[in-house]
């Protein structure tokens, strides 16, 4: 009955169906966890430039103490998560597959937990949108769906556009991820009172909160507490299917409109924000407090008791584990996110961050890994893609090596949902694929640009060459000429000096 | 004999004026193609290619004399530009495919042998290398098209080329390789 | 901790072997009413040629030096041998079907680079290259007797092996066969329809005809059953024996006296075991469901026109290998829209407000 | 009409000009690495050999019968389709220079091409009348770019595969190309000749 139902709901082209495989962790509350031994929080933990830090070594700092900057126009600032003295500020792995090191500050708590002087609290039902906007930024929230852009730059769009709906993203179609589930669960109100304060910040009227037909107890704790801000929150359910929560793609399937390529959906007039960003926008703008901790599920066979954990941000993952009654086995994938679009991680040392909303173990039997077989072209992958594309051509042609002739296929509009990859027969990494030709691709580009660059610096430097030497020349030939004037004014001087002398002698000879 | 001969000649007179006439009707001119070479080298002038900068390797293309794949700084994008101009048709030939893209090389100076000579950036081609007299030089990696001008006139010999490291933004994952699809044929 | 690997870090169950055994075993009730119509050298021939299938596959690999495992036991090398066999003589001589095999999986298959690259149709390729090659062997047929009388073990063995049929056992032609010598000698269409056999024989297959060509109906059974596991797209069999039917019926109605019934040409020859389980192929087919749809009509018209006007009875090998040359190009020009994106490729106007 | 019909199916697909006459093979392999090239070379070849039909049947009909000069038939045939394939390529150079460039030195080869001579020489051993002429060279050429086209379409899903090295390149086009010609013996018999 429930996929008739979900049938029946708006749903997007394509698209899998995975295990959801949530009710490992779907029962659990959320629990907040002892603050662990070492906090580490590298400066980039948004979309945008790196923040600067603004702490040294041996420096003793409070809890939600700005500890770091943001730089330029798109950046986030870092708070300090609780009180301790830092006891770093160098390079760490990143939580990212490749381990390369980032500049992070590595924070030893003491224990203590004592606030700093907190943000003023504002009241948002009087304060003028460029208030929340700012208190917003000052908080340092950015999008906890995982993309991680500026919350704050989201909210100034609505100088530029003319926009209507918000639209809180809760679909969470990952599968084992129940943060957002549990979080409608227990805090509904505070997720409808910051959709209300962000409405007000963008100034929209009609607030939409998407949540997918397999979390009804959600939807019904948002439909009790359906007022944000005096407006009237819409509880919308929408199918159940990867990647519902794909942004472009929730617009949608909740307003039935298309925002073309290379365009924000602000130019349909929609802002599309994650459920928890619209929690944390609450407690930063009512309490002044600003984003130090997020909720993150810790899930898959390998960890022995699931749960839903407020963890502090810079939480190394393996303290998260051993909160959550650690690894039953070695797993097969140790991953920060969802199971399709989540990134593996190299060691359990590595931080919790801003975007990370799930810590998942996966064995051999939920990874399903098996070898890779020739293409058959089959069309599941094309079937699936809800970007219209054909996923089994591409990766043709980037084995080829004709990377221009994928990108002229669709290459760059593909969002790496990772639903080809997941329903190829024969196992073959397409994401992967499309990962290293985009990269490579991005990597072509800027090293053409550097040439352009280079090519201007050296006409630059030639330029420069010549005008010097032409300087030269030009005072050489200024030299020589007043060295010839000195020379002729001095003979005509010996001339004179010459008719006088003759004079002279004879007086002399008298 | 003579009628055959006439009727042919007569033929093609005919055809060769009205080829005339369409001749001068769709004239085109078609643009200088050493300039349009140029445009694509580089144009750092680092003599890689042992031709005197890139205006002799453009016109050492044309003549016909150089192969495409002179120029190792362009790698291969460079090469298939120029043998589109030139006609030469070689996408799958040994030596294009051969040319793998060199990683980028950057120079690199070691601080401690560095004794401020300012030798290195007067020979260097884009301003690469920032230094006063007496001060530690550095090299602006951004700048810097791993010539190896800088290299050979370091009297402490401090500079050595290295490749760019990668950065977090930079970084994407390798291609994967697809061992049971079928023996890979040496192409790219 | 395996090596690192890229998101997605779960997969679905659907894999290709699965997708082959189903197919398999969805083609086994047409076969199963074959071999027991045309009795022991048909069965003989059947197992030949699928062992000789597998045996070239196993050599190509190890010639290829490419880890033989995974691909003898993915099926694909047996199901191509079993659609051979299905369209070979039921007792034409051992060497046919080895020759067959042969062919569909070297030249059709290997040479090309091996599963999932081929452009033509391996068994497809294997049937008109034998149709072209060897006439009359290939068009042998042999009347369904019922298993009373059949040939023996040993009998069967002596055919396929031996001497080759008796004589005498060759009589009727399939009813294309039948139609086509009929109308070329100028005989009205009625008298020809007379001497065919009925409707109802030809549907459950108890006439002359292909090892496994025959029985249209259980062919039909096997293509609905592989519909519903959803290992198929309708849409190939859907436009390709809609055409057909269609270019028929119309074709009836314009010259009633040069041109059979419609629901001949859907029930006999190998139209039933093309549409299902030959035009449906992944590799060789289109991607798109528009691509089909274009590829399934294709080759129901050509099956038409080559019945009707061409010098063979059985159009649909050339017919599929004809539409496959096509498939590169129909992949090129028909695509899905991209999101967010017309037709062609632009973005969507922004004014636009569907 | 109906016997009009029968010549340009006829010519088009039975009795293919590359696939079953094996006429005009080097083009056939030459310009089939891209489609869009295949496109340029197969409605130049198209124009040429459309007007090549009418102006030889017209040289045959006013010049060479008339004088006795059938033995000059090759000759006065070859200089008015050299003096076609040249018009064409001014015509190309300055119109489509983008396909001027793609087909290169294909261009000019057309004169040599043997389906354009053999065309217009069996138009005259067939006695066609000039309207039967034309149709027969259009036909031709519409079946030799068809066939041009779908060949360059299969040549560049060759190009992705990765075939085995001693098939990798031109073997496995000229075997694609013979399984091709196979499937076109299909249609042998639609036509009477």
């Amino acid at each position: 009955m429930g996929a008739l139902l979900s049938a029946l709901l708006s749903s997007i082209r394509g698209g899998v169906h995975p295990e959801t495989r949530k009710f490992l962790s779907a029962e659990s509350p959320i629990e907040p966890m002892p603050i662990p031994a070492l906090l580490r929080l590298p400066l980039q933990q948004h979309i945008g430039a790196p923040a600067e830090p603004l702490v040294a070594r041996d420096d003793h700092v409070l809890k939600g103490q700005l500890i770091a900057r943001a730089r330029g126009p798109i950046s986030a600032n870092l708070h300090a998560p609780t009180s301790g003295r830092v006891i770093a500020v160098g390079p760490f792995p990143a939580p990212h597959p490749s381990g390369l090191p980032v500049p992070t500050i590595t924070l030893r708590p003491d224990g203590a937990d004592r606030w700093a002087p907190r943000l003023p609290r504002l009241r948002p039902e009087d304060a003028e949108p460029e208030e929340i906007a700012a208190r917003v930024a000052e908080a340092g929230i950015v999008g906890m769906g995982g993309a991680t852009f500026p919350a704050a730059v989201k909210l100034t769009l609505r100088d530029r556009y003319r926009l209507h709906t918000l639209i809180i993203n809760a679909a969470e179609c990952e599968p084992y991820l129940t943060c957002d589930d549990r979080l409608l669960r227990e805090r509904a109100e505070e997720v409808a009172d910051g959709a209300g304060i962000m409405a007000r910040a963008l100034g929209v009227t009609k607030i939409i909160v998407a949540i997918e037909s397999n979390k009804p107890a959600a939807a019904a704790a948002m439909r009790r507490h359906n007022l944000g801000l005096g407006h009237p929150v819409q509880v919308r359910v929408v199918a159940t299917q990867y990647p519902m929560g794909s942004e472009k793609h929730l617009v949608r399937a909740v307003t039935g409109r298309e925002t073309p390529a290379r365009a924000l959906t602000a130019e349909l007039g929609i802002v599309v924000h994650n459920s928890a960003t619209a929690q944390a926008v609450h407690l930063a703008v009512r309490y002044g407090e600003p984003l130090l901790s997020r909720v993150v599920t810790v899930s898959g066979r390998g960890v022995a008791r699931p749960a839903n954990v407020q963890a502090l941000l810079g939480t190394p993952v393996a303290d998260l584990l051993a909160h959550c009654g650690g690894l039953t086995e070695d797993p097969d994938r140790l991953l920060l996110g969802g199971p399709m679009m989540g990134q593996p991680i190299r060691s359990p040392r590595v931080p919790v961050v801003k975007g990370t909303n799930g810590v998942l173990a996966l064995t051999r039997a939920e990874t399903r890994k098996a070898e890779t077989m020739p293409c058959i072209r089959c069309g599941a992958c094309v079937r699936a893609c809800p970007c219209g594309l054909t996923p089994f051509e591409l990766n043709a042609r980037i084995q080829a090596g004709d990377l221009e002739g994928a990108a002229a296929v669709g290459l760059l509009d593909c969002v790496s949902c990772g639903c080809c990859s997941y329903i190829c027969p024969s196992n073959i990494p397409l994401v992967q694929g499309f990962s290293f030709a985009k990269g490579k691709l991005a990597e072509t580009e800027s090293r053409k640009h550097q040439q352009e660059e280079t090519r201007r610096l050296a006409a630059a430097r030639t330029a420069r060459e010549e005008a010097i030497a032409e300087a030269k020349r030009a005072a050489m030939a200024r030299h020589k000429a007043q060295m010839a004037e000195k020379k002729r004014r001095a003979a005509e001087e010996a001339a004179q000096a010459a008719e006088e002398a003759p004079a002279e002698p004879q007086e002399a000879a008298k | 004999m003579i009628t055959a001969a006439a009727s042919m000649s007569a033929l093609g007179l005919g055809l060769g004026l009205l080829l005339g006439a369409a001749a001068r009707k769709f004239h085109v001119k078609t643009p200088p193609v050493v300039d349009e070479m140029e445009r694509i080298l580089p144009g750092t002038n680092c003599g890689q290619c042992g031709y005197p900068g890139c205006r002799g390797a453009a016109e050492a293309i044309a003549e016909g004399g150089a192969p495409v794949t002179l120029c190792p700084p362009g790698g291969r994008d460079v090469a298939l530009k120029l043998a589109e101009i030139v006609g030469v048709d070689c996408s799958g030939g040994p030596e294009i495919s051969g040319m793998t893209d060199i990683e980028p090389q950057v120079a690199f100076i070691f601080e401690d042998h560095c004794t401020g000579c300012t030798k290195c950036f007067k020979r260097c081609p884009t301003d690469a290398i920032v230094g006063a007299a007496k001060q530690i030089h550095t090299v602006i990696w951004d700048a810097c098209t791993g010539c190896d001008a800088c290299v050979q006139v370091c009297p402490t010999e401090a500079i050595v080329l290295r490749s760019k490291p990668r950065t977090l933004q930079s970084w994407y994952w390798d291609k994967p390789d697809q061992p049971l699809a079928a023996l890979r044929t040496g192409a790219a | 901790m395996t090596a690192l690997a890229s998101a997605p870090h779960t997969h679905s169950l659907f894999t290709v072997s699965r997708t082959m055994v189903a197919v398999m075993v969805c083609l086994s009730p047409a076969t199963a009413q074959g071999l027991y119509q045309f009795g022991w050298p048909a069965v003989i021939l059947f197992a030949l040629t699928l062992a000789a299938a597998w045996l070239f596959e196993i050599f190509c690999l190890l010639l290829a030096g490419r880890p033989v495992a995974p691909f003898a036991g993915d099926g694909s090398a047996l199901l191509t041998g079993w659609l051979v066999a299905m369209t070979l003589p039921p007792w034409a001589p051992w060497w046919i079907g080895v020759l067959g095999a042969g062919i569909a999986i070297v030249i059709g298959k290997h040479v090309f680079g091996g599963l999932g690259q081929n452009l033509f149709n391996p068994a497809m390729v294997a049937r008109a290259m034998l149709l072209v090659a060897l006439p009359v062997p290939m068009t042998q047929w042999v009347a369904p007797s019922d298993p009373a009388h059949a040939p023996g073990l040993r009998a069967a063995l002596d055919i396929t092996f031996g001497a080759g049929a008796p004589v005498d056992a060759v009589s009727s032609a399939s009813v294309l066969g039948h139609l086509k010598s009929q109308f070329d000698a100028g005989l009205p269409m009625e008298r020809i329809l007379a001497g065919t056999a009925s409707l109802q024989d030809q549907l459950f297959g108890i006439t002359a005809g292909s090892l496994g060509e025959t029985s249209a109906f259980l062919l039909l059974a096997g293509g609905l059953c592989l519909m519903l596991l959803r290992i198929i797209s309708v849409v190939t069999p859907l436009f390709l024996l809609g055409t057909l039917f269609g270019l028929a019926a119309l074709a009836r109605l314009l010259a009633p006296e040069s041109f059979p019934p419609p629901l001949l040409h859907l029930t006999s020859g190998a139209t039933m075991l093309c549409a299902f389980f030959i035009a449906t192929d992944y590799v060789t087919a289109p991607v798109t469901a528009a691509g089909r749809a274009l590829y399934g009509a294709g080759i129901g018209a050509l099956i038409f026109v080559i019945r009707s006007w061409g010098a063979f009875p059985e159009g649909a090998a050339f017919a599929v290998l004809l539409m496959n040359a096509c498939t590169p190009l129909i992949d090129t020009y028909i695509r899905p829209r991209i999101f967010g994106r017309t037709r062609t490729g632009k973005p969507l106007p922004l004014r636009d407000r569907t | 009409m109906q016997e009009f019909f029968m010549i340009l199916l006829g010519t088009a697909l039975v009795n293919n000009v590359v696939l079953v006459k094996f006429l005009g093979l080097c083009p056939f392999m030459g310009v089939s690495r891209r489609v869009d090239a295949a496109i340029g070379m197969g409605l130049a070849t198209t124009f040429v050999l459309t007007l090549a039909s009418m102006a030889s049947w017209v040289v045959e009909t006013a010049i060479l019968v008339p004088l006795g000069l059938g033995f000059l038939r090759i000759l006065s045939f070859i200089l008015v389709i050299a003096a076609i394939v040249q018009f064409t390529e001014t015509v190309m150079r300055k119109l489509a220079p983008g396909l001027y460039r793609a087909l290169g030195i294909y261009l000019p080869l057309i004169t040599t091409n043997c389906a354009v001579l053999g065309v217009a020489l069996l138009n005259i051993q067939e006695a066609h009348d000039f309207a039967q002429s034309l149709l027969y060279g259009f036909g031709s050429a519409l079946g030799f770019t068809t066939v041009l086209v779908l060949f360059a379409g299969m040549r560049e899903r060759l190009a992705q595969l990765s075939v085995p090295a001693p098939f990798s390149g031109p073997p496995i086009a000229f075997i694609s190309a013979g399984l091709l010609s196979m499937a076109f013996m299909g249609f042998a018999g639609l036509t009477p000749n």
